[in-house]
């Protein structure tokens, strides 16, 4: 089973073959190695590497993956294969970086904006955020207006080049 | 005697408040915004009253709606916690009108240190050390004056607070493009444009000493904290005591700020936060007129429980100690947890805590306002709790606090976590060796990289079979039955996947 | 330096261990029985291993499985807790002979020390007043020397602790048919029917001393604590220091206990029980070789963690601190939280803990080893948590402790929570005015008539009312959406439904 | 809606009206009063009076209700009309006042035993408890025998008078 994750600004891709038994081939971008994994009664999971093992915890909310390994913790993020062809999350949408209120819109549509150029500003928890444009484009769409709130990863406006 | 308080507030602190009125048996009501209906906050105190929607205008920031909760519903007092209406005259005068007990100074007092300007002279009365500057509403006159004083320097709000509309200048230009900024910034978020500016102090340390006032004259100091470790004026590792402070110091410091507080009278608890510069010189900086974020660190080693001696002076204006009968021992150091993302330049981040733990070894106080299953709305500030630990040795302390931290677990919702446990580690937070831009100046950078390392293969292995077991989902509480299989040997390579800022 | 600590026990005290390997960056490993498969300590442990089935002696209580999982784990030592191997000689023997530490005393102090009349005859030479006694297996025998030190007596089993075969004698019918009970309850407890007497100090104090030693001719003392609340010789709440004893009996137990510990090279953790007589003398009662339940009110006012010093002799082989570094300040008081029904003979109970809520407030300590969702099973020890309190007075302590028990919900399994909170609001434990039969000689009786009295009518409407809203049924978490309505008066008619022991 | 209930020793019974909006009429053995119930959002109740009102919360387990009402904690068990009109749980069926292993049986089907008379005794943790013969009266059946696991509350033995 293929899977693809967002680590980061990284695309990470994993391959997942179960041999049985709780054991797994992994194939992590071209790194191949092989685990056991055993699910603890708590629903952490044991996994267990030819030279050792470690306890990891796995929690899913939506596409994102928070992920403990011993004391460490990241945060992934899964992505279908069809939404990585589409390019969704390299640019033409611009989505919101977390759930706020717009309180300023620095754009109309049709302008011609910079690469860094302010396009609107996101209000929420007592700061205020400046959206910019991730590189040089038209404004193609506005899908924010002053005022509104908008939840995390909502498409505020759309770039063309 | 208090039958019944109104607290005034959300999240951790209101849970904090509400375990002090609950061990001294005096019933606590809760208010809530739509946003907080079933917050942890509500389910602590012995009952909560709707006070608006989520937007914090409509409810935790409006006034008549609180003075009537408790009004309506039979509070005495109330406390007003941190943020929101805590340094708010009217607020305070509005709830003396009302024929209740407001848990803090009295409106005038809140009024004079809110105003940064008189705040200054007040303390220049009292003999207390302050920073040159110069206050006007006329560019030119300040940058006269600045010319005068010498660059760099700082601009402020006169009303402000929080680090809001404050900026450093390193010459004129930059000074009158931060006037006129300060001067919008400040009229739309405190409704007055006045700003002052004051020469600016590099590499100072920020100390802050804790008072308590009987409101008659006289009053007590229970040792400073050292809150130098921010990063945009906001606090986030605060520790008492001040490692960099000497007895000689402590003892200047902490004997102005007593006289300050009892130059107006000072009524309730206070904090006098100063400036500790490279040459040892200490200077007034401003007063917060409210119980402080970072009080917990103050408690452990005074071993005052500062919520009660605030509700003493209020119920019987006195205080309940003399200076005498005060000591310290041992170092606290507590480090605030935020749902923000420190990877992605600290955005705020909301969403469900779906599964939670909190540490709780011996000398480990945790003040938080979630648990598990709780959201985190978007709409307040985004602190969720603080995690302090107590040490015979500053060595001890942050060692413990590195290990509460890394025991912390909070999935579902993004936290500065690994920021905290970095910071907790960093040889330069362990030598003490840091100043007010240390972490921005010097920190930052080798956090970035270290976040924006690709994760572990190990990770990306767990997320991927997670997802093919079924277990990724949340779980309230254990699974039923069942055991725990062990792989023959199940740490050897424990070591190999670790990365700085691990327990190994 | 440790690499990993395998953890011999369970429940609270495998928790709080666990906290402090953590924070020492040392791994942790637990170990479970099949009836604890998914327990706290399994979650809080970085990995835990099945040992065996739910009974004790196929799991927790079977030297060789223990032994086993921490070689083949790979762990460096074994830490016992209390209770279950701690203090068992032929354990301590089996872990050193696998290559592994034992964190606590070589075998043959706990051996020598687990035998009371070689214990006795050890304080004795170390210059410790003990009661006068006699030991023999001849019944005639030790009526004589009963006649001779004068009734009332108490009989003991040789190898004995906790209660166990202890029983009062006040005259020689009684004293024969103690011995015979107790020489029956020991064969069949701990295979060896040898038994004691000793002269029975009626109103005396339990006091006992924390000592801790390097192993070769060291020790320091970390003051006393008192144990006299006590049920059926189980201790209830302990404290520190004790309210009964004057500076000059401290010094003198104190000095007396290290002493003791120096003449047998004592090593690590220990504790040396005493009793206070009326007259103010002091007696030596037994050594426990072992970390003791109630050291964390010694831990609170020392500022010392008691597992960490132990880690750190069994590294070392040195002490962590010297005696003058060591200060006391402030009050602790602890309650055992069991799992039983006071109400009702103090039978344990088992089943799930549906609901739980711990205290979390300021000075507030919680050891515990459940949380909501877990199950208390029906063959291990029915301690639940330590509900553990600190102030910088006996009175602020004892409130607080007050308060806590009152936050403390635990529904699912009946608890003796009721029990702790009466004791906890008591006059005679205000004024400290008991002694270890206290208890039973005079709050029994009251405590009984409380809990029989009906319940309130308000509660069988609330229970009524639960069933038909369907709002019985545990929850885990908050309910999604909804507000919470408050009548128009939420706390008017409070008072009118409080017994005494509520909080009002 | 009438229920009963044991609380302690005692027969207690509730009968329950509803009155709309979350109002009640209570009667508790002879004592009438309304009652006004709101459940919070999490699960507690606010119950209020004419005087005023307090916060409950009720957890069940089986037949039991753990009660918390302000401070002060309750357990209740719900009876059945039909259990109570058996009498079964004021003789006739002797129940494991715990769970635990049954260590001893002192009596075989057909003694005529005493009021307080040990029957058998039961262990649980670390304890041993003797239970005792609530009535005199002939051992009819005898349910548990050595080194038997019981659940609290199994019948344990039949006592015929």
């Amino acid at each position: 089973m293929k899977s693809l994750w967002r680590d980061g600004e990284r695309q990470r891709e994993v391959e997942l073959t179960a041999l049985g038994d709780g054991r797994y081939r992994v194939r992590v971008d071209e790194a191949t190695f092989d685990l056991h994994a055993a699910v603890m009664p708590d629903g952490r999971m044991q996994l267990s590497h030819d030279s050792g093992s470690t306890v990891a915890e796995v929690t899913a909310v939506g596409t994102r993956r928070f992920v403990r390994v011993g004391t460490l913790e990241f945060v992934l993020d899964r992505e279908s294969a069809a939404r990585r062809r589409s390019g969704a999350g390299a640019g033409g949408g611009l989505e919101a970086p977390m759930p706020g209120v717009v309180t300023r819109v620095l754009v109309i549509v049709g302008d011609v904006v910079e690469k860094g150029q302010p396009l609107m500003a996101l209000e929420a928890m007592k700061m205020e955020h400046l959206i910019r444009a991730p590189r040089a484009g038209r404004i193609a769409r506005l899908a924010a207006a002053t005022g509104q709130m908008v939840q995390g990863g909502a498409t505020l406006a759309e770039l063309e080049e | 005697m208090f039958r019944r308080v109104l607290i005034a507030n959300r999240g951790e602190i209101a849970c904090r408040i509400a375990a002090t009125l609950h061990e001294m048996g005096i019933q606590s009501l809760g208010v809530h915004s739509d946003a907080d209906a079933g917050a942890m906050h509500t389910r602590v105190c012995d009952a909560s009253v709707r006070i608006g929607p989520a937007e914090a205008r409509q409810s935790y920031l409006d006034i008549d709606a609180v003075v009537a909760a408790a009004r309506d519903h039979g509070a005495d007092a109330v406390h007003p916690g941190f943020g929101f209406l805590a340094e708010n005259a009217a607020f305070a005068e509005a709830v003396e009108a009302a024929g209740l007990t407001f848990i803090g100074p009295t409106p005038q007092q809140i009024r004079d240190m809110g105003d940064k300007r008189a705040a200054r002279r007040i303390a220049e009365q009292a003999g207390m050390p302050i920073v040159p500057g110069a206050e006007g509403d006329d560019i030119d006159a300040l940058a006269a004056a600045a010319r005068t004083i010498g660059y760099p320097v700082m601009v402020k709000a006169a009303l402000g607070g929080g680090g809001k509309g404050m900026k450093p200048c390193a010459d004129e230009a930059e000074l009158r493009e931060a006037v006129e900024s300060a001067q919008r910034v400040a009229r739309s978020a405190f409704g007055d444009a006045s700003v002052y500016l004051e020469k600016l102090v590099t590499h100072a340390r920020h100390i802050e000493v804790q008072v308590l006032g009987d409101g008659h004259g006289s009053a007590v100091h229970l040792y400073e904290r050292e809150c130098s470790l921010q990063r945009r004026h906001q606090k986030v590792f605060e520790e008492a005591p001040s490692p960099a402070v000497t007895a000689e110091q402590r003892a200047a410091m902490c004997a102005a700020a007593v006289r300050l507080a009892e130059t107006v009278d000072y009524r309730g608890a206070g904090t006098i936060e100063m400036l500790l510069a490279p040459d040892g010189r200490f200077h007034f900086l401003e007063m917060n007129t409210r119980l402080q974020v970072e009080h917990p660190v103050t408690e452990l080693v005074t071993g005052v429980d500062l919520v009660r001696a605030q509700l003493h002076v209020a119920m019987h204006g006195d205080l309940p100690f003399e200076q005498s009968a005060l000591h310290r021992h041992g170092v606290a150091i507590e480090a605030r947890v935020y749902a923000e993302d420190a990877a992605h330049g600290f955005l705020p981040q909301a969403g469900t805590a779906m599964r939670v733990r909190w540490p709780h070894g011996p000398f480990v106080r945790v003040d938080r306002g979630l648990e598990a299953g709780d959201a985190v709305p978007v709409h307040y500030d985004p602190m969720l709790a603080k995690v302090i630990a107590f040490g015979a040795s500053r060595e001890a302390a942050l060692a413990r606090l590195a290990g509460a931290l890394d025991a912390t677990r909070i999935h579902g919702v993004i936290t500065n976590l690994p920021f905290l446990r970095a910071l907790a580690r960093d040889p330069r937070v362990a030598a003490a060796a840091f100043d007010t831009e240390w972490i921005e100046r010097e920190f930052l950078a080798g956090f970035e990289a270290l976040v924006q390392a690709p994760a572990p293969d190990l990770a990306l292995a767990a997320a991927a079979i997670a997802e093919s077991l079924g277990t990724a989902a949340p779980s309230s509480g254990p699974a039923a039955g069942g055991t725990a299989p062990v792989a023959p040997d199940p740490f050897t390579a424990l070591g190999r996947w670790r990365l700085p800022g691990g327990a190994s």
